[in-house]
């Protein structure tokens, strides 16, 4: 019995798939909260998710529009000052994950959330590194979502405002204190994995219905395919139900304010 | 210790042209109406500081009170960008402005420093990221003791800070709750603070909510409070108001154009009365 | 996730000989009743470090579990000195120990520290104290933006924490209440940590006093969890019971004398139960 | 109209005068936290008390024995952890006044609270700095108060464990960043402020029935007296009612326990 999903569901059942119960997420807003709160409210109830809001262990019942809605406090396990999140929580290894989305990825899994085009005369301006950096460097391991185009997929970020293994592959290779990095890379194509050797990231699996010529197609440099490439199980009746109703009450809440 | 004054008084005392404010308040508790009376009395120059510059900073930036800004996250949260913010980067409207942009760890730990007294905040921070090449107030230090790198940042030390807070005691205590972002640090780097409320109780150790280890920034820290109900709109006030975040998105179509932002700022800020 | 264990099986767990031990609490929740099932157990070798020793290392060093204490102020609060501190430095009694002394600032800077993963603490202090010449772990830097000379220590980073908190919920969040101390900063320091609690409730959050900014420790981050009602006499636990003022005077007397000492301690602690 | 009064209750009543209202004052343990208990008590009612347990604005109504007593948490504006209270309080520059004890004390101010005798072979090992050396930097300024004898008043301190001016006099001068140091020094015979050019502790006022010699003979070193030696003013019986109370109030808190 096949279901009926979007691809964007695809990508979102995949990514909260990735989560363990009972590790600590440092949650980036937008599709990794959407992915986080999925798993917590299916296969992980006791994944621990924490926003850089300061809100501990938090446990929406929809999802915040900011990374500071009310909703994220009023659920939260209690809220310390953000200078407290960022030094004792990310910095003081508590975190197993940080759920990061990005702008532009290249093949080495850094992330550009700054500007396209060049620092001093932006083409476009993007938000900026935010929690990103440190995230991605003092987490014990990244795990990033994204939709797949040939414009966030390209070959060298235009500016590297986070770290994934550096414009050479090697960026935390004998750096003290550092997390392993970006362990996956979960779009609505595909999931990517780095390369154990040259960290370069490398499909390992395709999700129903993808073509690796689609994947090529999406992505600004030549993407290799991991030898024994695997095929992301579909999501579940209940992932899907649980995502929309989630989605719902969360379209319910923004609109009535 | 701290006066009551209206906040036009508050603001036209405290906040000069040229002046280094940070309004702070993370997603919570973000000072509009301090911001919006800001606007309305024309300041110019300034150097805005704030982690997320929000919906509060494209408005000042797009009304041309800034000179600079100091941030980590430049985005309108959940939808998108900043188009007052990238219009003048982008195009210099509605005048150039300087931009100095950190990671919110560093800017995290650049308030809490400030707020220590310290010169500089040090973090296990930008280790690989590119920002440092682009901002010279990002620097590295080696471990005394272990020889590690360590990143290091000046402190924030604002000539003024802004904040919105729920409540107020006679005596010019303040009660921060439920998002405190890095509010009380701001308060506690600057020369000078103005705190407004939502309201003014007898005394915040006599509520029934009172707690004893709650977030209460005392009188004497604080420069001037001024009350201004729902001042924190269309941020929100945890326990008075939620956010609107309809508003928020629908702020992506104002502000996406100069004109209807304009139009939006005459009548919404100048021609509105404030709280004076 | 905490592990809910009697407080002797924790100790046996996770206090090894040799191990550097921090057990805190600022005059408010000591954690007297694992300090004495320390002592019962006969752990030898620690390094302990802890702001203000106070009886509870008093009686550790007394009793011979020491080989090095790190501290800050080393008396018995209002009363005097710790005359078995005292006698371990001056005489050697039950043996030698190795002091290492800081000023509290630089203490509570290096708890924090190491709660935020970092390897040293910079703080403006020791200026003009000899602390430096008798504390090679003091060492200066200078900021790299300002120039001005700051101390730095190295962080702590303990073996073992031991606190003593009001309350943990099922699901081994604990809240402490009242002078917090460095309770949390020691906790979140430490590889491992064990919390006495005075009782267990269902759910912190759900508790009519929960407030939105307790200062409560998540469960994922403490290794144990033991029931010790009245663990913390005789200091005190906020709105459980007042500190035992007169034990503390009457310390005194028995502290100063080695037989009355060995006689407290064979009395109070090794032929008592504990809560195993 | 004399009163009758102890040369201890002198010391107090002195000692609390110099604190003005509205001052905000870090409050050593003892004799310090006594006299800042009977300023706010009496002439300064909006006195701001701290104590490094990190009760913020407290206003005790029996004396703690400690630092931590349970009283100063439960008439506080608030309390923060102990390393908020050095790092935001003391160090970020909200302090007034520093108001320390000493066990040893020398002509420049210097107080010793480290040990008598040499540090590795102590003759009498004392509890250690606690916050005093920072607390003598980072306030405004400092007053000390201790009883006057030759025992603690030495020409030299056998360790300098907190800053007053230093070995030679000039320990502070050019040091960014630093508070006055001690301003004043309140005795049971005397009141004493540094020369403003050798900072040398000089006497400026003695106490009722205090004679320059006895001074001199509870000094160690060759004091020296202000060319307009003051009379301190008597204790008003208001300020003695006030303090027996206190004092009494407090013995029976202790010894109830």
């Amino acid at each position: 019995m096949s279901l009926d999903y979007s691809s964007a569901e695809m990508m979102t059942v995949t990514a909260a798939r990735a989560l363990e119960n009972g590790m600590t997420c440092f949650v980036g807003i937008g599709l990794p909260s959407e992915a986080a709160n999925l798993a917590r409210l299916t296969h992980a109830p006791d994944v621990v998710l924490i926003y850089e809001s300061g809100t501990l262990q938090t446990r929406p019942q929809v999802l915040p529009l900011s990374i500071g809605d009310g909703e994220l406090a009023e659920s939260a396990l209690t809220t310390v000052a953000v200078q407290e999140m960022f030094r004792y929580w990310l910095q003081g290894g508590h975190i197993d994950v940080g759920f990061l989305g990005t702008a532009q990825i290249d093949r080495y899994a850094n992330l550009n959330t700054t500007l396209i085009g060049d620092y001093r005369e932006p083409k476009v301006r993007l938000p900026g590194g935010g929690g990103a950096p440190e995230i991605a460097t003092n987490a014990g391991e990244v795990f990033i979502t994204l939709k797949h185009s040939r414009r966030a997929f390209v070959k060298d970020v235009d500016f590297v405002t986070t770290l994934g293994f550096g414009r050479d592959g090697k960026g935390r290779d004998g750096v003290p204190n550092i997390g392993k990095g970006p362990t996956r890379v979960i779009t609505d194509l595909c999931v990517m994995k780095p390369d154990p050797e040259t960290r370069e990231l490398v499909v390992v699996s395709l999700h129903p219905g993808v073509s690796r010529e689609d994947v090529s197609d999406a992505t600004g440099w030549e993407i290799r395919f991991a030898d024994e490439l695997e095929h992301t199980p579909e999501p579940s009746a209940r992932e899907l139900e649980i995502l929309r109703e989630l989605k719902e009450r969360t379209a319910r809440a923004h609109s009535g304010q | 210790m701290a006066e009551f004054l209206s906040l036009h008084d508050a603001v036209a005392r405290f906040v000069e042209d040229g002046a280094t404010v940070a309004m702070e308040g993370f997603t919570h508790l973000i000072p509009f109406a301090a911001g919006h009376e800001v606007i309305r009395q024309g300041k110019r120059d300034l150097t805005l500081i704030r982690m997320t510059p929000d919906l509060i900073y494209d408005q000042l930036i797009g009304a041309g009170c800034a000179r600079k800004v100091i941030f980590s996250w430049g985005g309108n949260p959940g939808v998108g960008s900043l188009h007052r913010l990238r219009d003048a980067v982008e195009q210099g409207w509605p005048r150039q402005i300087e931009i100095l942009e950190h990671s919110h760890a560093a800017m995290a730990c650049a308030f809490e420093a400030g707020a220590a007294g310290l010169p500089l905040a040090v973090l296990r921070g930008y280790v690989g990221s590119e920002l440092p090449s682009v901002n010279d107030q990002i620097r590295f230090i080696d471990c005394p003791f272990t020889g590690e790198r360590l990143a290091a940042v000046p402190s924030v030390r604002p000539d003024v800070t802004i904040v919105h807070a729920q409540k107020a005691d006679r005596a010019g205590n303040v009660l921060v709750e439920g998002i405190v972002g890095v509010q009380k640090e701001a308060v506690l780097a600057a020369a000078k603070s103005i705190v407004t409320v939502e309201e003014v109780v007898d005394d915040l150790t006599a509520e029934p909510d009172y707690h004893p280890n709650a977030c209460i920034i005392p009188g004497w820290a604080i420069a001037a409070i001024a009350v201004a109900e729902k001042g924190a709109l269309p941020s929100y006030a945890h326990g008075y108001y939620p956010r609107d975040n309809r508003f928020y998105k629908e702020w992506d179509a104002i502000a996406r154009d100069r004109d209807a932002f304009t139009q939006w700022i005459d009548e919404n800020v100048m021609n509105a009365g404030g709280n004076a």
